[in-house]
């Protein structure tokens, strides 16, 4: 370096030479200004019933103020035996940056499918939901930005709801709220489907009352409100909007319901 | 093959004391009872054509072509072990297309058989693999047209510095035919398998190699092509066969520079055609004997 | 002749300046594409009735140069689906470069079908395939900086018009922008398609006019873009492609009325 | 130990170009219990009988399901097909991710096929000793494969494979001309007949030992559009209706098939 300094006076003209010493990075480590992750809005919904699962979601897809789509769905079957998941028995919910929902679902079907190759059943809802907490905390250090809901029928065939961060914490809930309008929601569903907050009248003195008796929730009452929830959220969150997918999973199958909601 | 038994024939590589390796030797054995493949380069264009033995009735027939497309504009036919063929033509369309990510352009015929050629060759420098039991005839059509770049966004300048060329002729049919041993020759018409010393005879007849070019056409170039594999057929006439028959012209001829399948009527005329040569053929020779016999009467 | 042999044959600095060796990152972590160089804008595209039509102008932008005005953006793919690419324009070239190998590839796989056309690949499996290559690369932090628009049919021959983006987002709708022209040009499609139903009921000639339309708009209020462009329209029969139009009908008299831009004195 | 100086490896050709180790593969297919196959312009069906190694074991199963469009029936080493199995089921999950469509039959058939070559050219390999019948149904309709140890893959009308295989094949030979046209069922018992041919004296076709697979395509009622039937394989008592069909033609043989497709060539 020292040979060719930036002194013309002292050494005459001077080159360009690239003899700079090469500071070496670890093998592999990369400088990016590059953001691979974007937020691509919406809200999902799950309430576990007695013998039922509803799982629920907004079909807009935004990217900043653009509605990019008004209908791209963020509810999946997973693990049924051919590529329409007609006798599919699980869904999976995401909501996040949608190009890794869809990377992550795609990776527990195929999972859900290998198993059923390898053991010939279908995989559990409970087994399926460790292999999603698996999935997710593989990628520990570059996260799939989803929040996942995962619903279907447990053993005994009851309803079951389990949710997920995006680095795979999760466990089984009664419901659960995700996405852009999950802290407009939780609250509702606090109240209403966990009766929070909900007392006797006259039970008791001052504060000391009763709370209301806790009942798992007909069918009906879940649709009903799951579609208020919906109805709230959109009216409150821009990024929440356009339809409402519903999944019902019975022992029957699962049912589909698309339902508008406001485009504005 | 006085040298069997001496040792020198077991594995591949090894050089027996007269500098001949015996395995590739071998190997030409299993393409010599292999179904009669031919090429033939004409004026606008190239012609493929095998004999497909039918081997069992169960087979689905015009089911299993033996004649394979590299990249669009190159058609490969072999003769020998298939399932050898079929890793060739793998090999050849791996090759086609690292041409074109190196190159940015379709590879010529004359580059491909030097890639298959060098392929070959080195399957018979290891004792760890055996060579090739395929002959295979490489045919293609190099475009007539100033060669375009993948991915290029623009025409570029028509004339001056990185222009066109006025008058610069490029490309052409050509034939190429590759052993087990890796020798690959240029041919105007190229024959292998089990009747290609017939196929041979007759392809020499036809006016391919004359100074001015080749004078046969695309469309004769087809009919004899039936008319030679029937010919060369005829010494295993106990077995059916299948004919399957390719190929390629210019920008402006009928495949439009692709190799393609000759298309199912010119290819039953074709056969119509050899047929009936063949029977004629057969009436000369009875005609013959009888014309013997009255002589001898 | 200078002592130093080293020196030989190398630029002067007191001619040429100091050379500017930062872009050789000899120190540091390895980079990828960083920011997008030479540029095309707006791909617009909306469904008919019959099929989808598609259109990109024919600039690539340097920054704020227009450095090429020759540039075709659409790629017509097996002449089923039509590709339309926004974004970096190298990135663009080996993409187009890609999908010749892989076009090549799928006709070696049906070459000898009976009907090939039955099951080669139709603009959902490109576009699926696109959105695996372009989340792959974005798993690498190596993106290829596109927003890439795939037209033509679906498995049960629907018309079919997709999105993907450099983070390997995949989006569909029945009419579609990327760039500026999703700020512009989709509110106008929008009032023409806004549900797929809406699509099915637009003629063939309608969607273009729709679609020229809008170039017209992005042509007046998009710096970054050319009036001449290229339209794609692809039904069952094929894609028709020109690459070589002129917007037609302009009218710059709003100009005169705009004030505080430019040279104006007033 | 060896029959000649050229059998002992598969990179050695004999003087008359014959690789014996490939062919001695062959010969492992033969050891294992037959296999049918046979294709209609609707479906694809693969039938096959099980063999178990005691009277109290369990029956080695002889069709497996690789995606929902294809399934194959195995004659030969057993962990063999698991591995070429496996293989395959790997590529058609990995095309549908890629392509979000499946995978063309013709397609996975080379891929095995050219991976079954590698293990004929190259020292220290062996050729798989196992042969397949692969059944699957694409955008061209149903196909039948036969795949071969050698890397040979040859698309049929119908096949069969495995010991005894010739009297299914000379079944299959006579009634060739009717499968095209054939219905689902009646493609079923023209298999099962085809493996009767093959039994061993005084053994027969039971709901223990006969396995069933299907996969076809399917008019839809609403649209026209076709529909795939899935590739599923059938066994116990889900095949006993189909093994009745055909039992009482044992000795008629002709009877049951005249019904539909006409008479049946026989044997002078």
């Amino acid at each position: 370096m020292a040979m060719f300094s930036q002194n013309p006076l002292v050494n005459g003209p001077n080159y360009s030479i690239s003899d700079m010493p090469r500071v070496n990075a670890p093998e592999g480590a990369r400088e990016h200004r590059f953001d691979p992750y974007t937020d691509n809005g919406g809200s999902t919904l799950a309430i576990a019933g007695a013998d039922f699962t509803v799982m629920a979601g907004d079909t807009r897809l935004t990217s900043g103020y653009s509605i990019n789509s008004r209908h791209h769905p963020k509810l999946f079957k997973i693990g049924g035996t051919t590529a329409d998941q007609k006798d599919a028995t699980i869904v999976l919910s995401v909501v996040g940056f949608a190009a890794d929902g869809e990377a992550l679902k795609e990776r527990l079907d195929a999972i859900c499918k290998m198993y059923r190759y390898r053991h010939g059943k279908p995989m559990s809802v409970k087994a399926c939901a460790q292999r999603l907490s698996t999935i997710l905390y593989q990628k520990r250090f570059f996260p799939y930005y989803a929040y996942a809901i995962l619903g279907g029928l447990d053993e005994e065939g009851k309803g079951a709801v389990y949710s997920y961060d995006p680095v795979g914490s999760y466990e089984r809930e009664q419901c659960r709220a995700g996405g852009a309008a999950a802290s407009l929601i939780m609250p509702f569903l606090d109240n209403q489907v966990n009766f929070k907050n909900q007392y006797i009248p006259h039970s008791g003195e001052g504060h000391a009352l009763l709370e209301r008796e806790r009942r798992p929730l007909a069918r009906h009452e879940v649709e009903t409100l799951v579609k208020d929830a919906f109805d709230g959220a959109v009216e409150r969150h821009i990024e929440v909007g356009d339809g409402l997918q519903m999944m019902i999973i019975t022992k029957e199958g699962i049912e589909e319901v698309l339902l508008p909601l406001k485009k504005d | 093959m006085t040298s069997i038994g001496t040792g020198y024939d077991l594995a591949n590589s090894i050089f027996s004391p007269d500098g001949r390796n015996f395995q590739v030797e071998y190997a030409v054995k299993a393409v010599e009872n292999g179904g009669t493949s031919i090429g033939i380069r004409c004026k606008d264009g190239v012609v493929l054509a095998v004999e497909k033995i039918v081997t069992s009735k169960l087979l689905k027939p015009n089911a299993n072509k033996r004649i394979a497309t590299v990249d669009r504009h190159l058609g490969v036919v072999y003769s020998g072990m298939i399932p050898d063929g079929r890793h060739f033509i793998d090999r050849a369309r791996d090759e086609a297309r690292a041409w074109r990510d190196t190159f940015k352009t379709p590879i010529s015929t004359a580059d491909l058989a030097s890639r298959m050629g060098g392929y070959m060759q080195a399957y018979t420098l290891y004792q760890s693999v055996r060579p090739f039991g395929i002959t295979a005839i490489i045919g293609g059509f190099d475009s007539t047209d100033e060669p375009r770049v993948d991915g290029e966004v623009g025409t570029g300048p028509s004339c001056g510095a990185g222009g066109k060329v006025a008058g610069k002729t490029h490309g052409g049919p050509f034939l190429y035919m590759i052993e087990p041993s890796g020798l690959y020759w240029g041919y105007y018409g190229a024959a292998t398998g089990k009747g290609r010393q017939a196929a041979k005879a007759e392809l020499e007849k036809l006016d391919l190699g004359g100074p001015g070019g080749p004078s046969l056409t695309l469309e004769e170039a087809v009919k004899e092509a039936a008319r030679i594999i029937y010919v060369a057929h005829d010494d295993s006439k106990d077995k059916e066969f299948e004919l399957e028959m390719t190929w390629i012209s210019g920008p402006d001829g009928p495949t439009k520079g692709l190799h393609q399948e000759v298309p199912k009527a010119l290819r039953e005329e074709a056969e119509r055609l050899a047929k009936k040569a063949q029977e004629d053929d057969e009436d000369d020779e009875e005609e013959d004997v009888e014309g013997k016999e009255k002589m001898e009467e | 002749m200078d002592h130093r042999p080293q020196a030989w044959g190398r630029p002067r600095d007191d001619v040429y300046g100091a050379y500017d060796a930062s872009y050789l990152q000899t120190s540091g972590p390895k980079t990828a594409t960083q920011s997008p160089v030479v540029t095309g804008t707006s791909v617009i595209a909306i469904k008919f009735r019959d099929g989808v039509v598609m259109a990109a102008d024919n600039l690539a932008s340097y920054g704020s140069l227009a450095r090429f005005t020759d540039v075709k953006r659409l790629r017509p793919f097996l002449s089923t689906s039509v590709v339309g690419f926004g974004g970096d324009v190298s990135d663009m070239q080996f993409l187009d470069r890609h999908l010749t190998e892989l076009a090549i590839d799928e006709s070696y796989e049906h070459e000898h079908s009976e009907n090939p056309a039955k099951s080669q690949l139709n603009a959902a499996n490109l576009h699926k395939y696109l959105s695996k290559l372009m989340y792959r690369r974005r798993n690498d932090f190596d993106p290829l900086w596109n927003q890439i628009l795939v037209a033509g049919f679906d498995s049960s021959s629907k018309p079919f018009l997709a999105s993907v983006d450099l983070r390997g987002t995949t989006f569909t709708s029945p009419s579609l922008a990327s760039g500026f022209g999703a700020m512009l040009a989709q509110p106008i499609m929008r009032r023409y398609a806004a549900t797929e139903e809406d699509a099915a009921r637009l003629s063939r000639e309608e969607a273009v006019n729709v679609v020229k339309e809008c170039m017209k708009v992005l042509f007046y209020r998009d710096a970054r873009s050319l009036d001449r462009y290229s339209i794609a329209v692809v039904t069952k029969d094929g894609v028709e492609l020109s690459e070589d139009e002129q917007l037609e009908k302009q009218s710059w008299a709003f100009a005169e009325r705009i004030r505080g831009y430019g040279t104006q004195t007033v | 130990m060896f029959r000649n100086n050229y059998d002992n490896d598969s990179v050695t050709f004999s003087p008359q170009g014959r690789i014996f180790q490939v062919e001695y593969a062959a010969e492992a297919v033969k050891q294992g219990s037959v296999v049918v196959g046979i294709a209609s312009n609707t479906h694809a069906v693969l039938v096959a009988i099980k063999r178990n190694a005691e009277e109290l074991s369990s029956y080695q199963k002889k069709l497996f399901p690789i995606d929902e469009h294809v399934g194959i029936a195995i004659a030969g080493l057993t962990s063999d097909a698991r591995v070429l199995s496996n293989f395959m089921k790997q590529q058609c999950l990995g095309h549908r991710l890629t392509y979000g469509r499946s995978m063309p039959v013709r397609t996975l058939v080379e891929m095995i096929g050219s991976k079954a070559q590698i293990n004929t050219q190259h020292y220290g390999k062996r050729p798989y000793g196992v042969g397949l019948l692969v059944a699957g149904v694409d955008d061209q309709g149903p196909h039948l494969f036969e795949f071969q140890p050698s890397g040979m893959t040859e698309e049929m009308v119908a096949f069969a494979i495995g010991a005894r295989s010739q009297m299914a094949r000379t079944y299959l030979e006579k009634n060739l001309d009717k499968f095209a046209d054939c219905g689902r069922e009646e493609l079923i018992r023209h298999g099962l007949r085809a493996l009767k041919e093959s039994l061993v004296q005084d053994r027969e076709l039971t709901v223990d030992n006969t396995s069933v697979g299907v996969a076809g395509l399917v008019a839809s009622d609403q649209d026209g559009t076709t529909k795939v039937e899935p590739f599923t394989v059938y066994d116990q008592q889900e095949v006993s209706a189909w093994i009745d069909s055909v039992a009482d033609d044992k000795e008629g043989g002709a009877s049951a098939a005249e019904g539909e497709g006409g008479t049946m060539e026989v044997d002078s």
